[in-house]
């Protein structure tokens, strides 16, 4: 018989006119490494939320069985008590303070109500040691990357004497290097005896690390596939995760036939006044007409930098080196230098700096380019809802209207807004900041579509991504950048993942 | 800036309540005028209406060696521990045009009787009255002033015995209204009243509630008006309103301070009276007690004055009634303000 | 019946926007009720519009302030000391009207180009800048003053904006014939623009209310346009104040959702990154919301001294808490992105009409200000409440 | 030299919080110069710590307040109608001092709870929900003063919170021995704290500052209490509002820094949603600052009720705006989660000595005003300028 240490029975969750679960049913032995997977709105964060006591009892329906007792979480604390820590998709890291401070908030080595700051940090250390993140505890979190913040905030759950581990895309944010580094600790967690549950978009990681796994849809458990029964093979996660098989996730390009230089720069440099140092050293590259051109690298290798500061330097970097457009110097001094001249910059962070969340659908497409909708200033509506509803159409965009807010949709919709926001501008180069970030596989698929189609229109199109099998899958030439440096330039045919990560790593 | 600024001692320190009413920028003037032929030094300092201010200010002066400190508390309740400080140095205190109630520490008072302004204030309008039955509006300062109490206390005195008898009827106040009988008002149904009919001293918070209560008052209550207006800024909004309800064929308003923009209105004939504290008489009275008491000398007074703990010797200063028919003699052949500052005259 | 059906669930949609006017319309029919009607007095709106002016005009430029997420407290006193100059140039320096008013709307303009590098430059928390300005203003203001005191000014034209009326051509009836062919103007004007738009919605396919309730709405919009202006032809007609007022509305409005500018100011104050990085210059957005705070303040300064026909050591004090009431009330966000100014106009008018209320019915000083607090925490919350409901 | 560069390092990564303190010195360097000595006289210093009291007590809450992205409008008029009704439980009621003070302490808490149902519960913006506030308590502050004016109070107990000075016990050549004492307790405590900390820091074998620089700071630091100790010492002694005033700035400085209470304070203001995904009650820890903000305005009331011997009708006006300035000089981001209490006390403290200095040289009000805000957006842009410099 399985000695199971977590049981949710029966979990219905229902959000004002969503209906989030649907009466779950979710079991986890001890000891093992369970992944919940599913498409975006599937119901996995939301059923680990309702675990943890974000959700407190009562706002939902159905028990959880935790450790052979029914449990009835009315705050997180309580959850946090009987050894359960979750680390939330959405990193809940403060930036201001140091390391150890992120370890220890809202759990305090203190007596009486008095912090003993000496044993934090001695004990922070120890955190630290544990996650093989070797730093200054004094840090403050703000100066980390996302890969180290990660492993921060798994070192401050252990600090809770964890017996069930909860990550929601854990490697969302991290590179190959930086996510094997990371299953490689949970592997040795498992050893250690803690139980972990995993979300992840990522199949094979699912299928490198778990013992089992759960899969979601719509709000109901599909099925549980055993790794030991042989069952944890792509076709069938994929299949039972969209309900229908896809063949090949990367669609095929029709035409592969390059222009002339579209952009090219030389001795490219820049330097970042906040964090006080250079991000981008001496890069040079070029991008042809019609071409994908892909930039792998690691977490941290500096690749959104030299997108931005390709991108008019929104941050203010301060830079030097060449810029050439169709063979002639430009300089661009702000975003908007950069989207006249005919470059696109879809960010990799859709929620925080890409869409206007509290805006309808229509607001958001026209917000980069009003200035074709209007005359004199002055906006013409009818010919917006035209564009609007042209885009919505044509991306695909499942939503009522044109008047829903943006903040309502689903991941894999947001990021069609924002890509249709950079195709009304008519683009001649687009700059795509990690894609497909947190979508699920079906909204991938569409995604690459339609970037295939855009090649096939003449457009040409960077392409920075952390997932190798997307950067191989879909580039026509691919560099790689290390410590802000190209450290190589492949063409596709002789491409692998050893070879990236070789250079990547120089 | 002050004179005798600097930091060399300074043997009279004079506090005022504000810069920002007219009246006390004037003060500030006359009595710098007057410094100038004395031998000693004088620093002036305003409170900008806070007695808190104040008290700083008092204690910057008794830092700086002050033998005599002239006061004019924007509040006389609260300024006792100012001086109450001061008196511990055995700085001889003056209270300066307001009185500083319910401490032993005031030596002196130079004053304009503030309850005898508002007296002044009603008697031009009882004296102007076309009566029986004249309407009569009601303004008053500040619902967070003392001294707008005072104003009003000495004109309720003498309004109030004119509305018994029928010669006013209140027009703006169920307050009044209902206690027009009581001749002596307690402070807190004089809160009532003031509570409805305050300006807050503000030009444009007069002229709203003229205008809302002019919306207000019937055709009985139009016609020739008397309006109680407590200084000379709420007085020329009020007066702008009433000037231009076709309804109101005439009106008396009263006012307080002489300010020269009201000097302007009052040659004009759109205000009638003003009630002119000579400032100088004041400042004189006041600066020569200071000097007396310097050069070891006993002050003159003419009276005194109870603070609700001891009574303080005082010399009283008259008010002098300004209106169209002696402006000129009361305030250009005095010298107080130049004839050039104005037209029409 | 459908109709019926249909309303309510505009109402219910429309909630947090139509509050503000429901609320409007309870506070007066209270009045009106508790004064036998004279609240609703010709004279006394009248008058009430006039006394709004100089915090409405406020109000409007503070909602794109707020829109933006940043705030200006020294607004208040700005007026107070642009007043102050205008009264000087106007007196001392002899310097006319017509050019006079113009100096002081660039002045205006400056002084919000200072807040603006102080915030958008600099990168100063604009509650701290505009205190600093506030304290800076203030003595500013005493400094111009304090050698004359309050300032009169005598001058018809200027006096005249802040205390004048539209001519009357003739009079009909008691009524301003000028100020209803201008009510009637309106009308026309806003029934042609609504029907261009229902037509146009409809060439593109788009969502419309029924035919039924499309006319309903025309004729009650278009009733109450006709009953404001009867009520406003019956004393004087329109102010110079009122109209002003509506010129500073109805181009802010229009700024505000026709215009690339104003998208743009509502992109920034929704997500400044994002729009940073859809190629809209920040910095240059918020210059030009505080230039625009600026202007608005030196119009209010001028509105408010030409008011009191003089400028006095005191004027501004509190202009500012009144506007930001007035925006909080007319439904702006602080979390930014979110406010109308038509709402912001709506909400100064409530903050009057319950001064002006409440003097006719002769409500002590103490009782105002606890119910004028009330009301501000009311309207918020109301606010809160029903957004929580709806997304 | 080693010890010179030590310093140097040091002072340039502590710039941000040295600044204050250079800053305070230089004010206070100039002053003196400029008045002869005048203002480092013991009188001076003495009563300006005296008069900053009720702000600075104010300036502290306020800090917890911006710390955790909010502000507190009400708190002037809030402290204003305390001040009053302690007046009245005194002089009416007849309750003595001693039970007076803790009634009005928790009436503080009370008013605070009333906030944090606003602000937490209902989810209002802090910035209205206060301006709502500070309307209702100018209101009821009119109320509960109107019928009497002015209240004077005739209490020595009550009165000695803000005037009165600590008992002698004897003379020593012109100097107050009980406060000579008290400044050399403050000393031996402050290094026996220093020590313990140094060699508890040693035992986990964490970073310390050389033992050099460390004999030098614990020099430096002890030298200028005893200097102001002694300066103190020469007038009357410690008065019990500067008593006061320590007590609060020292269970609010360890509050703040050594309790789970104060890290979780911070931890909400630098990111609200983390802090409550890592199991803080972000509701609760919003509820209790501004009961603190309550509580310490009811402090500010009494001190400054006492201090004026009565509680005035205009009490606590524009004190919030006072105790935030001081906040911001005293290095509060607005952007939440940094700033510190002794900071906020400091820039009372520059504020007050601006007020003095000014006063002392016999400054115009309306230069003050304008020097005031100057100083306000010089200290803001320093703050800002060397945070860009160092992250
Ligand atoms: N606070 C909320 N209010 C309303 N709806 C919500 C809320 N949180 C989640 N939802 C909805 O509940 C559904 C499940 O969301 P959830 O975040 O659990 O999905 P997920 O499987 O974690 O997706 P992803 O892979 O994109 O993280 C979605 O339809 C989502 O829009
Ligand atoms: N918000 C931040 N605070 C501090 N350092 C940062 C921040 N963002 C990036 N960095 C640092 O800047 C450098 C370049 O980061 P960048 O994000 O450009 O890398 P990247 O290759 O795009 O990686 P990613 O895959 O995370 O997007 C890294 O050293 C990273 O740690
Ligand atoms: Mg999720
Ligand atoms: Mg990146």
């Amino acid at each position: 018989m399985s000695d199971y240490i977590l049981e949710m029975n029966g979990i219905s969750k229902e959000f004002t006119g969503v209906k989030a679960l649907a009466d779950v049913n979710f079991k986890v032995e001890r000891g093992e490494i369970h992944c919940l997977i599913g498409e975006n709105g599937a119901g996995k964060s939301t059923l680990m939320k309702v675990l943890s006591g974000v959700y407190p009892h009562g706002t939902y329906k159905g028990d959880i069985v935790f450790e052979g007792n029914v449990q009835q979480f009315h705050k997180i604390s309580d959850s946090v008590k009987a050894g359960i820590a979750i680390i939330y998709q959405e990193l809940a890291l403060f930036p201001d303070l140091t390391v150890y401070e992120n370890i220890y908030a809202g759990n305090e080595v203190s007596r009486g109500g008095i912090v003993d700051w000496n044993r934090t940090i001695v004990q922070a250390k120890q955190m630290l040691r544990k996650v093989k993140l070797n730093l200054n505890p004094e840090t403050p979190i703000k100066d980390l990357g996302v890969g180290k913040q990660q492993l921060v905030e798994i070192a401050k759950a252990l600090s809770k004497n964890v017996k069930l581990l909860i990550l929601d895309e854990p490697t969302a944010a991290l590179n190959e290097n930086d996510s094997e580094n990371l299953l490689e600790l949970l592997r040795e967690l498992k050893d250690q005896g803690i139980t972990c549950i995993m979300i992840s978009h990522k199949l094979k990681e699912v299928i490198s690390i778990a013992d089992k796994a759960t899969v979601l849809r719509d709000g109901k458990t599909i099925c549980t596939l055993d790794a030991s029964k042989g069952e944890l093979v792509e076709n069938v996660i994929i299949k039972s995760m969209v309900g229908r098989e896809i063949d090949d996730i990367y669609p095929k390009r029709l035409r592969r036939k390059f222009g002339d230089r579209i952009l090219e720069v030389r001795d490219w440099s820049a330097y970042d006044p906040q964090l006080g140092r250079q991000v981008v050293k001496k890069v040079d590259l070029h991008v042809k007409q019609g071409e994908i051109v892909g930039i792998a690298g690691l977490m941290g290798s500096g690749r959104t930098e030299l997108a931005r500061s390709l991108f008019g330097n929104p941050k203010a970097y301060r830079l030097s080196g060449e810029m050439l457009l169709r063979g002639v110097p430009v300089e661009l001094r702000h975003t908007s230098d950069a989207i006249r001249a005919g470059i696109a910059y879809v960010t990799e962070d859709r929620k925080g700096d890409g869409l206007f969340l509290i805006q309808d659908i229509k607001s958001n497409l026209s917000a980069a380019n009003l200035r074709d909708i209007a005359s004199r200033g002055v906006i013409n509506d009818n010919e917006e809802i035209r564009v609007a509803n042209r885009y919505k159409d044509s991306l695909n965009v499942k939503a009522p209207s044109i008047e829903q807010i943006v903040g309502n949709l689903s991941g894999g919709n947001q990021q069609k807004v924002s890509l249709g926001k950079w195709l009304f501008v008519g683009p001649k180069l687009m700059i795509l900041d990690e894609p497909t970030r947190g979508i699920d596989v079906g909204a991938k698929f569409e995604i690459y579509t339609i970037m295939n189609k855009l090649i096939e229109e003449g457009m040409s199109i960077i392409m920075i991504s952390s997932e190798l099998g997307e950067v191989l899958g879909m580039s026509d030439r691919v560099y790689v950048m290390a410590e802000g440096r190209i450290a190589g330039e492949l063409p596709i045919e002789e491409a692998d993942q050893e070879k990236i990560m070789q250079l990547a790593t120089q | 800036n002050a004179n005798g600024s600097g930091s060399g001692k300074i043997s009279v320190g004079i506090v005022l309540p504000t810069k920002d009413e007219e009246r006390w920028v004037q003060d500030e003037q006359r009595f710098k005028d007057a410094i100038k032929d004395t031998k000693y030094k004088t620093e002036i300092l305003f409170s900008q209406g806070s007695p808190a201010k104040e008290k700083e200010n008092v204690e910057t002066l008794i830092n700086k060696g002050i033998k005599v400190l002239i006061i004019c508390p924007p509040d006389g309740d609260a300024a006792a521990a100012a001086v109450e400080a001061a008196k511990k140095e055995d700085i001889t205190v003056i209270s300066y045009d307001r009185l500083i109630t319910n401490t032993e520490a005031v030596d002196y008072y130079v004053t304009f009787d503030s309850v005898a302004v508002g007296e002044a204030q009603a008697q031009y309008l009882v004296d102007h009255a076309k009566g029986p039955g004249q309407p009569l509006y009601l303004y008053a300062g500040a619902a967070t002033d003392n001294n707008a109490f005072l104003f009003f206390e000495g004109a309720w005195n003498v309004l109030q015995p004119k509305i018994a008898d029928g010669t006013f009827k209140i027009a703006n106040s169920s307050e009044a209204e209902a206690l027009k009988d009581t001749a002596k008002l307690s402070r807190d149904q004089m809160s009532k009243i003031v509570g409805q009919v305050t300006t807050s001293w503000e030009p444009n918070e007069a002229k709203n509630k003229a205008q809302t209560h002019l919306t207000a008052a019937g055709a009985d209550m139009k016609g020739d008006v008397v309006i109680l207006a407590p200084n000379d800024g709420t007085s020329r909004a009020i007066a702008d309103v009433f000037a231009t309800d076709s309804a109101v064929t005439s009106y008396v308003i009263s006012g307080q301070d002489a300010d020269k923009a009201s000097i302007q209105y009052i040659i004009d004939g759109d205000q009638s009276m003003t009630v002119f504290k000579d400032v100088r008489t004041l400042v004189n009275d006041a600066m020569g007690m200071a000097v007396s008491i310097l050069d070891g000398k006993e002050p003159e007074t003419t009276g005194s004055y109870p603070n609700g703990m001891i009574d303080v010797p005082a010399k009283q200063t008259d008010v002098i009634v300004v209106e169209q028919s002696n402006v000129k003699e009361k305030l250009i052949d005095s010298g107080y303000y130049e004839a050039s500052e104005f037209t029409g005259l | 019946m459908n109709l019926f059906k249909e309303t309510k669930t505009l109402v219910k949609v429309n909630i947090r926007e139509y509050g503000m006017y429901i609320a409007l319309f309870v506070i007066m029919l209270v009045f009106t009720v508790m004064t036998d009607g004279l609240f609703i007095s010709s004279r006394n709106i009248s008058n009430l519009l006039d006394a709004t002016g100089y915090i409405a005009v406020l109000a409007v430029g503070m909602t794109l302030v707020i829109v933006i997420r940043h705030i200006d407290l020294s607004v208040g006193f700005a007026a107070g000391f642009m007043g102050a100059i205008a009264a000087l140039l106007i007196t001392q320096a002899g310097i006319p009207v017509v050019l006079t008013i113009p100096i002081i709307l660039v002045l205006g303009i400056v002084v919000g180009l200072f807040n603006g590098v102080l915030v958008a430059s600099i990168g100063i928390p604009s509650f701290v800048a505009s205190l600093a300005g506030m304290l800076i203003f203030r003595g500013a203001l005493l400094r111009v003053t304090e050698k004359t005191g309050t300032i009169n000014i005598k001058n018809e034209q200027f006096n005249a904006i802040g205390n004048g009326y539209i001519p009357e051509l003739a009079n009909v009836g008691g009524l301003n014939l000028l100020s209803l062919l201008l009510g009637a103007l309106f009308i026309v004007l806003y029934i042609a623009a609504e029907i261009s738009k229902r037509r146009n919605k409809l060439k593109y396919e788009l969502e419309v209310v029924s035919g039924q309730m499309f006319a309903l709405k025309l004729a009650f919009v278009s009733a109450i346009i006709a009953y404001v202006t009867w009520i406003i032809a019956g004393y004087n007609g329109f102010s110079w104040t009122v109209i002003i007022m509506l010129i500073v509305v109805v181009i802010y409005h229009f700024l505000t959702t026709k215009t690339v500018l104003g998208r743009n100011i509502y992109a920034v104050g929704s997500n400044p990154e994002a729009a940073h990085l859809s190629g809209i210059n920040v910095k240059k957005i918020t210059y030009i919301v505080f230039c625009s705070m600026g202007l608005l303040s030196a119009l209010s300064g001028i509105l408010y001294t030409s008011r009191l026909q003089s400028a006095t050591t005191t004027a501004g004090t509190l202009f500012e808490l009144d506007a930001i009431a007035a925006a909080y009330v007319g439904g702006v966000s602080a979390a930014g992105g979110v406010g109308k100014v038509t709402g912001s106009i709506i909400g100064a008018i409530v903050m009057a009409s319950l001064s002006s209320g409440m003097n006719l019915l002769g409500v002590g000083i103490s009782y105002q200000y606890m119910i004028r607090g009330g009301v501000l925490a009311a309207a918020v919350i109301f606010d809160v409440m029903t957004r929580k409901q709806r997304s």
